[in-house]
């Protein structure tokens, strides 16, 4: 099986499935002939032609609105939000149209779009090239949200997103585009080659959205996280010698709530990890969650590791970036509980 | 450099407010037939005039005149002002059920009947519509059943989007009529990514988007624009301007100096202005778009001139912003009288078989009414099953709706 | 003391503040001659003239972005929002621009923005005129946001937004206009005119925002509620016999917290109500923070009792609304456990 | 209606990529002097054909011509020349400094400089800039300190923005540049904004803005256009047609059949096309639309046809999508070559000034970087202190922001 960073398992999700259906075009801002300023369409236009993988103007909204329409004909796009961070400008495209439009026709009418957004911070990009924005979209029902942690589970959840015949936000995380990044940017970086899940298959698969992965089983607290997170938080396990159960959700919306549920209720703890802003991120919801189902195993009150409520800072993005230090704090505080 | 006084900031005001006299006089109405019409290959280069002119069809004796005026059948015609007589005696029902609480709200479309009427019939029945909640008449044209239609105003047992959606937000895949959002604008980028799917699929259908005059303010009616230049997407951009937007008028929308078509020059598109009372100018102008969006030429603008002689809706009173004769005062009078007036012109109508008709539509319309209220209207509660409120978020329920859905005990 | 409701309360908040400070401008859809489709501005155009009262083109991104270069220069805009589910095309202004502005540029711009924006359901609005948007704006750091219950609080609360130099959210439940709604559309309408905090001082005066209040002490039970909520919150609690204490925020951000945990600390129980869909809405930040703060006090799950994760369906509207036959179910729940 | 062929989707290549000739033969370049200069209380009407023009000052020979050759001074030509070189000698010296790691991304404006300098030369110093990310040259111009802007890019001990910027996202009050923003455009509304509070304080301080051709597709600038035009703002908006936008060439933000000015046709604004590399021609039209909206007569469109001779950023490679040799091809030539010979042809400046002029910058850049770099550069981690990083967000920090810094212990 051949090794794949990120961006590859991405692009050979796309090279799949455009081989397969017709009906998938592929657009946004430098996706076509550049292929993407992550390089995660290279090669597409070349291969399928101008009209399935093209450019499109500076319009976050407008390119929304185009697959909204295309949609509705039966296309299936595949479309880039450039970064996270650019995604407001589409919002209500997003919420009030494709979010909506099976609910509002009753099913006439579907919007099959998949909307890669690449996301996060640790590239000092400052404040608008680093935000985490999903917890905006688990709000917004008619929405699913996939953010994946390593290559195998990139390919494999977008060509589940693609197939998909609900819009979904499929969040990448910018960070380990390039390798597993463990959350200590002064060590050096790895790659994917040396990790198990940077074994790609060439060959379409698919994993079920609405699953989370074990990334790490323990017995001592569970460890709710995703996307980068999942890697520093195994560090954090690692460094603290907590013996502590690691789920990678991957989906955040539909949720895996059984595998949460169980895992809580056997551990009796729980910290949930995430780079967004605190309030009101997706940890509160995990958290509601959590507290709802597994009131009488919680033996600490659970604990979020996030980014702090600012926004993302340029030259101290290290201080900002929910390392394994706080993470492994955390650990320790609730076992200490 | 000049010196510099002190400006203050200027805010449009209309010509005329409630106690004042409705200024029409002031409008440049240009005779009909006095604009050419180029064909459908012209290089928009050669066309930035025409969003200035007023493109107009029937002159003051009722004739169609000038090189707009469309080819087509006294049959065609009489459909034509069958499905506006129709949509009208459908608007005036539907106000007086929600005058009766049977619903809540609703919205007509009196006085641009044209607009919605002649469009349907120069679009091709399968021909992809993304209007706005004033277009009714599309549906109507198209041979939609106004039950179906009724019935969703009155959200009872029959209404096929199960009482989730405002009534006049209509959805029927089926009429190629898609499904009508709240949020204004949004439909217009969406029928260019339409267009560009259908043009992707070498498939010879087209699509058509309407806007209003307030609306057109919105982002997405400029991505719409960027977008349909960008990619020559075969697509009919309309843009109705009835000059008011709730309470403010066209000015307020950037209309103050300008033409609505007029923002169709910068993108390198034809923009055509039309008076949307006319019936036969509308045909063509609309027949004369949608044949260059079909033989591959790219999208058009097309600025419906018209007048919204009622209410925003049933929860507005236009007396408290405009002058109360203003819909009388205007002066490009009704679209309905004066396409009767030209078939009667033609000898193909009379004043009897015009009374006969509206008859025939009143009875209809007050028959069709009544079946519908007989499966529900709104106060009466015949509201779809609670179960389906769970429905269609996604395709398939998720595991917290299932547990919502428990939660009410449905 | 004049009985006002709410919209009047709000039109003479407006009012008070144009009269005091010529920086200060109103702008928005319809706002201008017609006096806002809710009527919130009526006569401040006669009373303050053309060009501090006026009609904008429809184009929520477009009056944010005015208003935040307004602010820029120096001036006070408040503007309105038509419905809070027209808000989103204007999300970008606001989460990138307006709660940002002071941030990246170290206090050199800010944003001293009021954005009015009426919100909820119970009007037959459907689901683009019964929204409750409010979470989204609680995860964005740089935002205030504020809801207030009563006309009292809603002349006080707008007159601090209105003063205040950060950029606040300031959500107008449509359904308590008129009246303190109960949650029982059967029943007769009352009117602000009977409720004493109905009664509203024509002059100026200020509530701080971030304050909560005790709408209801109790001794069994916490309830956490805003807007419409409160009321229906009070009547539960009338029905049930349950002796809750109801807490309404009044500000969602930043919060009273010392309010919600000493309240939590006491009962040992939690209901947090809120007609906004559940999923990562401001209830889930509210039981993170409860269990996070009060972990040891709680006797019981916090309950959630929220709007269904749907679009607000507008015949079906009172078996969407989380009226007091569901809060009142929450309230034996957490009794019982 | 005539016949239906499939088309497919239109998607516009650019003129060249890499290993194509570049093809800049077919653009038309108008002799300089030919365009007329309408009176600035010209009714916009009248000068639609402007927006197809390219206003060009600087001839063959070096001179100024025609009705456009602004009465400059010597001195004022020399000061925008040294502003230019400076900009220049500023980029250089800040790429070569990414590239040896003390800071993580730049973005130069070279081949662009006319733009924000002349510019910046044309409005008052109190004038209101809301700029993107290629107008350092306003900074420079208006004589703000670069070694302010070094050590932001630097994010040292000495960055104002205490390190929360992104490199060149400069923000100054006191210079008037307003805080430039990540996301694309939206400075152009809240510049309309800006003037619209000037117009209502009858202040005589006008706004200018600056957008690129690829964002000028976002909603924003559509916003801006119509705010603009209904409240009749004082503001100039300029679009820099760079012709790139990253990868993607002017034709996907719409300008394949047209001009960007030509967007102003719509709105009843003038819309003037200048040969942004013509410092003259670049100084006359903005001083026309600065006086324009000084005398409250309402905002202007610019477009400031120019290339991108660099990389878009140091993020990118430019030799990826367009031929390598586009650059040296340009036939609008550099600002600052044209404005230097113009200065010599007047007898105002000569070989040996110039050469001693670069020294002297050159030197002056690099005692200046020298001086930065000693209060820290990214790599060497001299960032503000760590509680700075929860301030601002409010102007008074609530208790879970606070907490939040105690959780990180600072
Ligand atoms: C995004 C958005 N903003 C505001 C509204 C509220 N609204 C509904 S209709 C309307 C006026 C629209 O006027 P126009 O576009 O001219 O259409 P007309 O009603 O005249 O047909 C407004 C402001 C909305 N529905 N959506
Ligand atoms: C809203 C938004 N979308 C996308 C981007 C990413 N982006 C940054 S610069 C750029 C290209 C801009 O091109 P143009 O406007 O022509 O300006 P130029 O770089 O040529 O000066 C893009 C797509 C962004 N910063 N903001
Ligand atoms: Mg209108
Ligand atoms: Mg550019």
């Amino acid at each position: 099986m051949p090794a794949m960073n990120m961006i590859q398992a991405v692009n050979s999700a796309m090279d799949t499935m455009l081989a397969r259906n017709p009906d998938i075009v592929i657009f946004g801002e430098d996706v076509g002939y550049f292929g993407g300023v992550f390089r995660a369409t290279e090669g597409l236009q070349r291969k399928y032609g101008l009209e399935r993988t093209f450019d499109t103007p500076i319009a976050e909204a407008g390119i929304l609105g185009v697959a909204v329409g295309m949609g509705a004909y039966g296309l299936r796009p595949v479309v880039e939000i450039q970064f996270a961070d650019y995604i407001y400008p589409a919002l209500d495209q997003l919420v009030s149209e494709a979010a909506r439009l099976r609910y509002r026709s009753a099913g006439e009418f579907i919007s099959p779009l998949t909307v890669r957004v690449p996301c996060g911070g640790g590239i000092f990009g400052g404040q608008t090239h680093s935000q985490s924005p999903e917890g905006i979209f688990t709000h917004v029902c008619g929405l699913k949200t996939v953010i994946p942690s390593n290559p195998y589970d990139a390919k494999g959840l977008l060509i589940s997103a693609i197939e998909d015949d609900d819009p979904v936000l499929f969040f990448e995380p910018k960070r380990l585009y390039n390798g597993p990044f463990d959350g200590h940017p002064e060590r050096p970086a790895t790659i994917w080659a040396n990790h198990p899940r940077g074994e790609v298959p060439e060959d379409y698969y698919a994993i079920p959205l609405g699953k989370a992965a074990i990334v790490r089983p323990g017995r001592d607290v569970t460890v709710l996280a995703y996307g980068t997170m999942v890697h520093v938080a195994e560090a954090a396990a690692a460094e603290t010698g907590i013996d502590a159960e690691i789920l990678d959700l991957r989906t955040l919306l539909p949720l895996d709530i059984d595998a949460v549920v169980a895992s809580v209720s056997k551990t009796g703890r729980c910290v949930i990890v995430h780079e967004a802003t605190r309030t009101s991120g997706f940890g509160a919801e995990l958290a509601a969650l959590v507290q709802e189902h597994c009131f009488y195993h919680l033996e600490a009150p659970i604990q979020r590791v996030t980014g702090w409520d600012t926004p993302y800072p340029y030259s101290l993005e290290w201080h900002y970036f929910p390392g394994p230090g706080r993470v492994g704090d955390a650990l320790r505080k609730v076992m200490e509980a | 450099m000049r010196n510099t006084a002190p400006h203050g900031l200027h805010v449009p005001p209309p010509k005329a407010r409630p106690g004042e006299v409705s200024a029409f006089s002031a409008l440049a109405i240009p005779p009909a037939g006095s604009v050419r019409c180029p064909d459908i290959a012209v290089d928009p280069r050669d066309i930035r005039d025409l969003p200035y002119e007023l493109i107009r069809v029937l002159d003051e004796d009722h004739h169609a005149v000038g090189p707009w005026a469309p080819a087509v059948s006294p049959d065609l015609l009489r459909r034509g002002l069958r499905a506006m007589m129709l949509t009208r005696a459908y608007d005036e029902r539907m106000l007086k059920a929600q005058r009766q609480g049977k619903t809540s709200f609703y919205v007509k479309c009196t006085g641009e009947e044209a607009v919605a009427v002649a469009q349907a019939l120069a679009l091709r029945a399968d021909d992809m519509c993304f209007p706005t909640y004033r277009q009714q008449g599309l549906l109507i044209t198209r041979g939609w059943p106004i039950l179906d239609m009724m019935c969703q105003v009155f959200a009872n047992t029959r209404d096929r989007l199960k009482g989730r959606q405002l009534p006049v937000m209509y959805s029927s895949r089926e009429a190629g009529f898609f499904s009508i959002s709240g949020n204004l604008a949004t439909q217009t980028s969406q029928a260019v990514g339409w267009a560009m799917a259908a043009a992707y699929k070498n498939d010879p259908r087209i699509a058509a988007t309407w806007v209003g005059d307030g609306a057109s303010a919105e982002g997405d009616f400029h991505h719409a624009l960027t977008f349909a230049t960008v990619y020559q997407a075969p697509v009919v951009l309309n843009l109705v301007n009835n000059q008011w937007a709730i309470s403010s008028f066209q000015g307020i929308a950037g209309g103050e100096k300008t033409t609505f078509a007029a923002r169709a020059i910068g993108f390198a598109m034809p923009g055509l202005r039309v008076d949307g009372n006319d019936f036969l100018a509308v045909y063509a102008v609309t027949a004369w778009a949608a044949e260059r969006a079909r033989a591959g030429l790219g999208p058009t603008l097309i600025e419906l001139f018209t007048y919204r002689a009622s209410a925003h809706s049933t929860s507005d009173d236009p007396s408290k912003y405009r002058p109360a004769d203003e819909a009388a005062r205007w002066p490009l009078g009704d679209p309905i009288d004066r396409l009767k007036n030209h078939l009667i012109a033609l000898g193909e109508w009379s004043e009897d078989r015009d009374r006969a008709l509206q008859e025939e539509l009143t009875q209809m319309v007050a028959d069709t009414a009544k079946e519908a209220e007989s499966y529900g209207t709104l106060d009466k509660g015949a509201a779809p099953s609670v179960k389906t409120m769970f429905e269609d978020v996604y395709k398939e329920m998720p595991w917290h709706l299932r547990r919502q859905r428990q939660e009410l005990g449905v």
